[in-house]
C-alpha cells in the first residue's frame, strides 16, 4: 500500500471507529441528553457532576439553567452546538481522551459569554459603551465565572 | 412611573444633552451627558483613611499665601528619618500623603516645595487638565504644546490650565473610548515595548480596551524625571520597568536629581512609580487592571457604571475585591493589611540602613575624606536610597506587588550596609 | 465497555478484601483493599526534576556500605557557600535535593551524616512508619514506645522498623480517616495552640478534616530539635511558628545546633520547615492545604481518589492547579517559575552577605580577637544564618509563602551586615 491510500484509510477507519464508539455512547451513556433541558441531564455524566452540584447552589440556579448559559440563541444555532458538544463530548467521554479538569474551550466561552447578554443586556448597555460603535465588549467572564457554577 | 424612568434608562443609557466636542474640557458639561459618573468624579474630594492609605483631613488657618483649610497629613512629620533621606531636597520641606484627584490642581501649585525651587511647566501634566491647553499651545498638535509648555515657569503654565484632571483627558468625546492624552506616556511606552522588542507601538491605536483600563491611570501614576535644559518629561522604561532597569537607565545617562546635602551623594528621588510595581505584581499578570480595584463597577438604578469616585479599594472591598475573591470583607481587608505591615516593617529596617550609612557617610566626610574616596559609599547611597523610595512612594504598602517590594527592599538593605563597610 | 466499567465503578468505591487492623503495618496489605492508592503510593520512586524541585536520578557505583546504584544530586556541591555556612557540621559533609517517600528511610539510613555523627533513635519519628514499632515498644503507648526509641542509638532503633512511612502511619484502619500518628507534632500543636490561648488542644479530637490534610504532612515537614540527654523530638512552637517566634524559643533556651568551625558561632540549622511557611501564605489563609496541591484529587474511572503519588506539584499542574486557577498550564509554570527566581536570587544574595560576614569573623579570630570581643558579631550570624536556613531549607524555593520569605531573606541580609559592622 502507498502512502496516499493510507492516509486516506487509517484516518477514515479512526472517524468510522470513532463514529462508532461516539454513536455507541451517545446511546448508551444518554448522550442525548444535550437535546433535553433538564440539568439533570446533564449531570448524566458523572464527569459533569460538578457543575451540576455547583449550579444547584449558585445564584442562577432557579433563573438559568446549563442551556441557557451553554448554548446560543436561535434554534438552529442552539441545536447545532447541542449535537456538535453532544457528539463531541460523548466521543472524548469513552475515550476518556480528555484535559481534566474539564476546561471550557474559547468557542463555548463565547457562547457563554453572550448569553450573560441574553439577560443582563439592559444593565450592561452603560458599560458596554452604548456609544463606542465596534469596540471590544467586556468579558463578563473576566469577574464573574462562578455565576453558573462554582468551580 | 419609577419602573418606567429605569426601564427608559436601560434602553437609552446616556441621554444626550449637549454635543460634547473635543473643544470642551469643562467636566461640568460633560457631566449634563454623564450625570451618574460626574457625581461619582465629583466625591474625589472626600478624605477618609485606611491604615496605610486614603487621606487624613486636618484643618489648617488659611494664610495669603496658602488659602487651604485642609490639608493631609504630612509625611516628613510622620517619619523624620525622610527629612534625612531627602537632606538638600525640597521633598524635605514638606511631602504630604496624597488625597483625591479633586485637589491635585490646588495640592500642587500650594506646596511648599514650590517655594524651594523654581518648578517647570512640565508639572502641569499630571495635575490639570492638559489635553486642550497643550493642544491650543500647539496650535493642534499635541506635542509641540506640551513642550511649550514644559518650558514655561510653573507660574506662568498654572495660568493656561483651569480643572484637575477631568473627562476629556481619559475620553474621546465622540464614542466616550478611553484615550491617551499624555505625551509622557505615550513616548514611555514607546520607548518599553521598543526594549522588548515591538517597533513604533502606538498606544491609541494597538492597546486592547482591558489594557486602556490601566494605562489611561499609567499616564500619572509612574517615575519620571526632567530630561535636559528643555526639561521634557520623560519614563526611564527604555532598558525596562523594573526598579533596576530604571536605576540602569539613570546610571547610563548620570542622571541624579540632588546632591545629598549631608554625604555628597548623587541622589534619585523616586516618584509614585504605581503602573511599574503593579506590573510586576500578580493581579496584573492576571490581566486585572486599575479600574477594575479603583474604580469598580457599581449599580445605579438600572445601569452599571463605573465608579468615578476613584479610592482606595479598601473604602469598597465588596465591589472591589468581592467579585473575584468570594472572602467576607473583614477578611480581604486582614489580608491586604497582613501584606502591609510585612511591608512596613521592612521599609523600616531599609529606612534604619539607609540612616546609618548617611550618618557613616557624614562623619567621614566631616572626618576630611575627599569625594574620591567615599565613592562608592555615595554610590551604595544613591541605590539603597533609590531602591527604598521606590517602595516608600509607592502607595499601595506593597499590595501592588507583595514579593516584588519585599525584594526590592531586601537588595536596598544590603546596599546601605554594602555602603557602610566600604567606609572601613 | 469502558462505560460499563466506569457506571459500575461508581457505585462501588472499594472491594474490602483483607480485614484491616492497627497491628498490620505492610503497606502491601492494606493496598489489597486499595489498589489504586496502593499503586500511586508505590510511584513514589520516580526521580524527575523541575526547575528547583522534584529530583535528579543520578547513578552511583554502589559500595558495601552504600549500596544505593541511585542518589540525588548533592546540594553542597551545587553551592560550596553552604559548606562554609555549615562548617564543622554533619550537613557539611553530605546533603542532597529530598526525593519520593519511597527512599526515606534507605536516604536516612545511608547519608554520610552518619558517618560523622552518632545519632540517636529520634530521627526514625519521620524516616520510618513508627507507628507501629512505638506501640510495641511501649507496651500500647505510643508515647511511652516514643521515649524509648528516642533513646536508642540510630542503628539499633533502624532494626525494629521496616517500611518508609506507610498507610497506617496517616490512617485509621477502621475507617481510613485521617489520624496523626506523631507525639512531636501533637505535642507541638499542643504548645502552639497554648500559645494562642487554647488550653489542652487534641489534635486528633479537634482538628477539621480540611485540617488534618495538612496535619499528616505537618508530622514531618517542620523544623524540630532533640531536646535534652532524653533526645526528645521537640518542635519549637510554644512561642508561634514565625520565623523570629522559633528563634526566640531558641534564644530563650540557649540551645544551639554546633559551634561554627571557622567563627565560633553558636550555630543553628533550620530544617525544612514546610509546615510553619505554609502557614504563613495566602494559600494556607484560603484554606488550601498540602494533600490539595501534592495529592490532588484524580478521577479513576467514576471514583475521584487522592493521588498517592506525592510529589511536587509542577509535575502535575492540571490537577494540583487548575481546579482552583483556570490558567494554561504553561502560565502557571511561569507564575511559580517567576516566584522561585525572585526567590532565588534574593537568597544567593543573602547567602554572598553571609560569605561575608563569615570571612570576616575568620579573619578577626585570626587576628586574635577573643570570643568576648566577637560575641555579638557571632550572634548576628547565627540569626542570619537561621533566617537564611529557614528559607533554603523550605522546599518550595518561596512558592509556599513568596512575600514572607523575601521578609526573612530581607532581614538576614541586615543581619549578616550588621554583623560585620559590629567588627569594626
Ligand atoms: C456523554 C457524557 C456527557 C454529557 C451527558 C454531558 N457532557 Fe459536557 N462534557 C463531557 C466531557 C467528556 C467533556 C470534556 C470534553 C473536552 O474537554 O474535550 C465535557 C465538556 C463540557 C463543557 C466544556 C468543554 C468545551 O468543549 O468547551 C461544557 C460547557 C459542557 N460539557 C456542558 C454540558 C452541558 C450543558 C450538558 C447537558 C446539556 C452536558 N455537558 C452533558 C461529557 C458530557
Ligand atoms: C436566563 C437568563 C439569564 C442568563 C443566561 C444569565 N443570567 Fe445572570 N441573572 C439572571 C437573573 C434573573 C438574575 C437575578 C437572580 C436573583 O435575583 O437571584 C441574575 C443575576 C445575576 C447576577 C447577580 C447575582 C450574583 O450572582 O452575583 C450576576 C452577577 C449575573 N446574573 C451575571 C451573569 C453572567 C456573568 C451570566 C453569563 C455567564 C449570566 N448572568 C447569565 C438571569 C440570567
Ligand atoms: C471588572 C469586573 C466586572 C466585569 C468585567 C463585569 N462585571 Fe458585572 N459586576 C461587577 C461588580 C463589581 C458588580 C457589583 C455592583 C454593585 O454591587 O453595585 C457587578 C454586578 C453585576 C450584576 C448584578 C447587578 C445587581 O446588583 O443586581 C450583573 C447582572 C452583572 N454584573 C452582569 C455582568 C455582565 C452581563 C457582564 C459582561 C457584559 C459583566 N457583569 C461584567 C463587576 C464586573
Ligand atoms: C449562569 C450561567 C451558567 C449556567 C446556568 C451553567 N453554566 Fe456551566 N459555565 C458557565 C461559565 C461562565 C463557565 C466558564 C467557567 C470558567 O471559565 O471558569 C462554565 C463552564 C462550564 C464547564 C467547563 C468547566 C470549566 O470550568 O471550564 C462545564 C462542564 C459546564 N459549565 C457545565 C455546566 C452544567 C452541566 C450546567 C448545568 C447544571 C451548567 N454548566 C450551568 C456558566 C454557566
Ligand atoms: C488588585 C487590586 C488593585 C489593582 C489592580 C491596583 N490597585 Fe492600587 N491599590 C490597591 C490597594 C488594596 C491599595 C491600598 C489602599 C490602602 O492602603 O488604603 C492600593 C493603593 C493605591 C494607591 C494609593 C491609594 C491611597 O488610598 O492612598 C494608588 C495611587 C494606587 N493604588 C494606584 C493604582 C494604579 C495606578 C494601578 C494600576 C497601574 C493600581 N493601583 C492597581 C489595589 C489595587
Ligand atoms: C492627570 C494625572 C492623573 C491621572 C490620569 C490619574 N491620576 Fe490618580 N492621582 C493623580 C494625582 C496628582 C493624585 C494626588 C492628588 C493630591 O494629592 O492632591 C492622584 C491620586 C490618586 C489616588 C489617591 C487617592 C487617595 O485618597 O489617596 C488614587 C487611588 C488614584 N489617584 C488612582 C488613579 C487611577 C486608578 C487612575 C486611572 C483610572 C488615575 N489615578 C489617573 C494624578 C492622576
Ligand atoms: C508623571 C506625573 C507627575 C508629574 C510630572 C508630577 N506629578 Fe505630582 N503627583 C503625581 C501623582 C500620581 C501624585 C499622587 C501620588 C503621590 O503623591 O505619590 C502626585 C502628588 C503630588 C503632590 C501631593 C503629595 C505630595 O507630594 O505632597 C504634590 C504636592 C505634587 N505631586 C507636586 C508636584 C510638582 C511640584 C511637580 C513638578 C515638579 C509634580 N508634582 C509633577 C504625578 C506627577
Ligand atoms: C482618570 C481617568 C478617567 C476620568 C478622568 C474619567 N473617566 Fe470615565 N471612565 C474611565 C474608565 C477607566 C472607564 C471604564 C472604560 C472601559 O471599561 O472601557 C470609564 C468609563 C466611563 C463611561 C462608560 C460607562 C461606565 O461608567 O463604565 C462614561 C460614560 C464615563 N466614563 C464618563 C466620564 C465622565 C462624564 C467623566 C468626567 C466627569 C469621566 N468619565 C472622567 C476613566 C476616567
Ligand atoms: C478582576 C478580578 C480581581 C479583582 C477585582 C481583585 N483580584 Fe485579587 N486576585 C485575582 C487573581 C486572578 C489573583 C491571582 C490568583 C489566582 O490566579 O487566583 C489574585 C490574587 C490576590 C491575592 C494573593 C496574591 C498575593 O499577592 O498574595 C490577594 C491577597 C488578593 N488578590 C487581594 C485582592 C484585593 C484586596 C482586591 C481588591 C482591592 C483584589 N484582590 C481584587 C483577581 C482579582
Ligand atoms: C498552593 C499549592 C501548595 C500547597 C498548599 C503546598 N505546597 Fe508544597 N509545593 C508547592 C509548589 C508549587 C512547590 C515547588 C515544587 C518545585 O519546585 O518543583 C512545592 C514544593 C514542596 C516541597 C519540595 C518538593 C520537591 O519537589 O522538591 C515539599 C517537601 C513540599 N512542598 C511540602 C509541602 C507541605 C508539607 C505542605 C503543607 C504544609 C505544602 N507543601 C503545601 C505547592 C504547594
Ligand atoms: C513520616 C514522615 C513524613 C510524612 C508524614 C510526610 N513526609 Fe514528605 N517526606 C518525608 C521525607 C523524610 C522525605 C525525603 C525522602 C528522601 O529524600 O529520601 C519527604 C519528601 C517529600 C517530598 C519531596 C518529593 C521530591 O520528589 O522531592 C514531598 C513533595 C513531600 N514529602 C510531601 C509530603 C506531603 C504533602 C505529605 C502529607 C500528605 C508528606 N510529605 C508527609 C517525610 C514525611
Ligand atoms: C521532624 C521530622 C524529621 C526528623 C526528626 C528527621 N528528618 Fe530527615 N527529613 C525530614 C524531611 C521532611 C525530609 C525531606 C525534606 C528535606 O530534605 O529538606 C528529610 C530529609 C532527610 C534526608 C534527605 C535529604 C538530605 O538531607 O540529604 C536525610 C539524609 C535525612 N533526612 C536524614 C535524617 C537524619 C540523619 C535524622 C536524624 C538526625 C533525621 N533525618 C531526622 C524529616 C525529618
Ligand atoms: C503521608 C500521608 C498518607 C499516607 C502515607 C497514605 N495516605 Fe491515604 N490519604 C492521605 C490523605 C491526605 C488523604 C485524603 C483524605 C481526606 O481528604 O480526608 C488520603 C486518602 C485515602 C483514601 C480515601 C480515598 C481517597 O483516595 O481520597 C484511601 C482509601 C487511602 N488514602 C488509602 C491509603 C493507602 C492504601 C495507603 C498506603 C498504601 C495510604 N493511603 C497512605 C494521606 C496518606
Ligand atoms: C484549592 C484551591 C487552590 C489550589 C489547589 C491552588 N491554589 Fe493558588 N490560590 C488559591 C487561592 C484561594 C489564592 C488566593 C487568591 C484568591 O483569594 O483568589 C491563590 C493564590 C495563588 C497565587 C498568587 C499568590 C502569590 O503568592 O503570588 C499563585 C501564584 C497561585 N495561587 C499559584 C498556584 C499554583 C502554582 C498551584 C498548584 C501548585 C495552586 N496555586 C493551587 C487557591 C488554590
Ligand atoms: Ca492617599
Ligand atoms: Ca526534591
Amino acid at each position: 500500500m502507498n502512502n496516499r491510500i493510507l492516509r486516506t484509510i487509517v484516518p477514515g477507519t479512526i472517524i468510522g471507529i470513532a463514529l462508532g464508539i461516539g454513536i455507541y455512547t451517545f446511546v448508551y451513556a444518554r448522550g442525548g441528553s444535550y437535546l433535553v433541558n433538564d440539568p439533570a441531564s446533564c449531570a448524566n455524566c458523572h464527569i459533569m457532576r460538578d457543575q451540576y452540584d455547583g449550579w444547584v447552589k449558585s445564584s442562577h440556579h432557579n433563573v438559568a439553567t446549563c442551556n441557557d448559559c451553554h448554548t446560543p440563541s436561535g434554534f438552529i444555532a442552539q441545536y447545532a452546538t447541542k449535537a456538535s458538544n453532544g457528539f463531541w463530548h460523548s466521543y472524548a467521554f469513552t475515550t476518556g481522551d480528555f484535559h481534566e479538569p474539564i476546561r471550557i474551550k474559547s468557542g463555548n466561552l463565547a457562547v457563554t459569554d453572550n448569553a450573560c447578554r441574553k439577560c443582563h443586556l439592559d444593565l450592561i448597555e452603560g458599560i458596554e459603551g452604548g456609544h463606542a460603535k465596534g469596540s471590544e465588549t467586556v468579558s463578563c467572564l473576566r469577574c464573574h465565572r462562578s455565576v453558573g457554577h462554582m468551580h | 412611573i419609577n419602573i418606567f424612568e429605569r426601564q427608559q434608562e436601560g434602553k437609552n443609557p446616556f441621554y444626550r444633552v449637549v454635543d460634547l466636542t473635543d473643544e470642551i474640557d469643562d467636566p461640568e458639561v460633560w457631566g449634563k451627558n454623564f450625570p451618574l459618573q460626574y457625581d461619582d468624579y465629583k466625591r474625589t474630594v472626600d478624605q477618609v483613611r485606611t491604615r496605610y492609605g486614603g487621606s487624613e483631613a486636618l484643618p489648617r488657618t488659611p494664610t495669603s499665601a496658602d488659602p487651604r483649610n485642609v490639608v493631609s497629613q504630612s509625611k516628613i512629620e510622620e517619619d523624620e528619618r525622610l527629612k534625612i533621606m531627602w537632606a538638600g531636597y525640597a521633598f524635605s520641606k514638606d511631602f504630604r500623603e496624597e488625597r483625591g484627584h479633586a485637589f491635585m490642581l490646588e495640592d500642587q501649585t500650594l506646596t511648599e516645595r514650590q517655594q524651594v525651587v523654581q518648578q517647570p511647566g512640565t508639572c502641569m501634566h499630571c495635575h490639570a487638565s492638559v489635553y486642550l491647553p497643550y493642544k491650543k499651545l500647539g496650535n493642534g498638535d499635541l506635542v509641540k504644546g506640551f513642550e511649550v509648555m514644559n518650558q514655561m515657569p510653573y507660574f506662568e503654565a498654572r495660568k493656561k490650565v483651569s480643572h484637575p484632571v477631568a473627562c476629556i483627558d481619559c475620553h474621546d468625546p465622540a464614542t466616550m473610548q478611553l484615550r491617551i492624552t499624555r505625551p509622557g506616556f505615550i513616548e514611555g511606552m514607546q520607548a518599553f515595548k521598543a526594549s522588548q522588542g515591538v517597533a513604533s507601538y502606538d498606544v491609541n491605536k494597538m492597546a486592547t480596551r482591558q489594557e486602556m483600563r490601566s494605562f489611561v491611570c499609567g499616564q500619572c501614576h509612574v517615575e519620571y524625571y526632567f530630561k535636559g535644559p528643555e526639561k521634557r518629561l520623560v519614563y526611564p522604561w527604555s532598558k525596562g520597568l523594573k526598579v533596576e532597569d530604571i536605576l540602569a537607565y539613570y546610571d547610563e545617562i548620570k542622571f541624579k536629581d540632588w546632591t545629598h546635602k549631608d554625604t555628597g551623594a548623587p541622589a534619585l528621588k523616586a516618584q509614585h512609580p504605581e503602573f511599574e510595581m503593579w506590573n510586576q505584581g500578580i493581579h496584573a499578570r492576571s490581566g486585572v487592571s486599575c479600574a477594575d480595584c479603583h474604580m469598580p463597577y457599581k449599580r445605579q438604578g438600572a445601569l452599571k457604571i463605573s465608579d468615578h469616585h476613584v479610592r482606595s479599594p479598601l473604602l469598597n472591598i465588596n465591589r472591589s475585591c468581592q467579585t473575584c475573591h468570594k472572602w467576607p470583607e473583614e477578611e480581604l481587608r486582614a489580608r491586604v493589611e497582613t501584606i502591609q505591615e510585612r511591608n512596613f516593617k521592612l521599609r523600616n529596617l531599609a529606612m534604619d540602613a539607609l540612616m546609618d550609612l548617611i550618618s557613616d557617610l557624614k562623619r567621614a566626610r566631616e572626618a576630611g575624606r575627599t569625594d574620591g574616596e567615599l565613592a562608592t559609599a555615595q554610590d551604595f547611597q544613591r541605590k539603597a536610597q533609590f531602591y527604598l523610595d521606590f517602595v516608600e512612594a509607592e502607595n499601595s504598602t506593597g499590595m501592588h506587588a507583595p514579593q516584588e517590594a519585599a525584594r526590592i527592599l531586601g537588595e536596598s538593605i544590603d546596599f546601605s550596609r554594602k555602603g557602610q563597610n566600604a567606609l572601613r
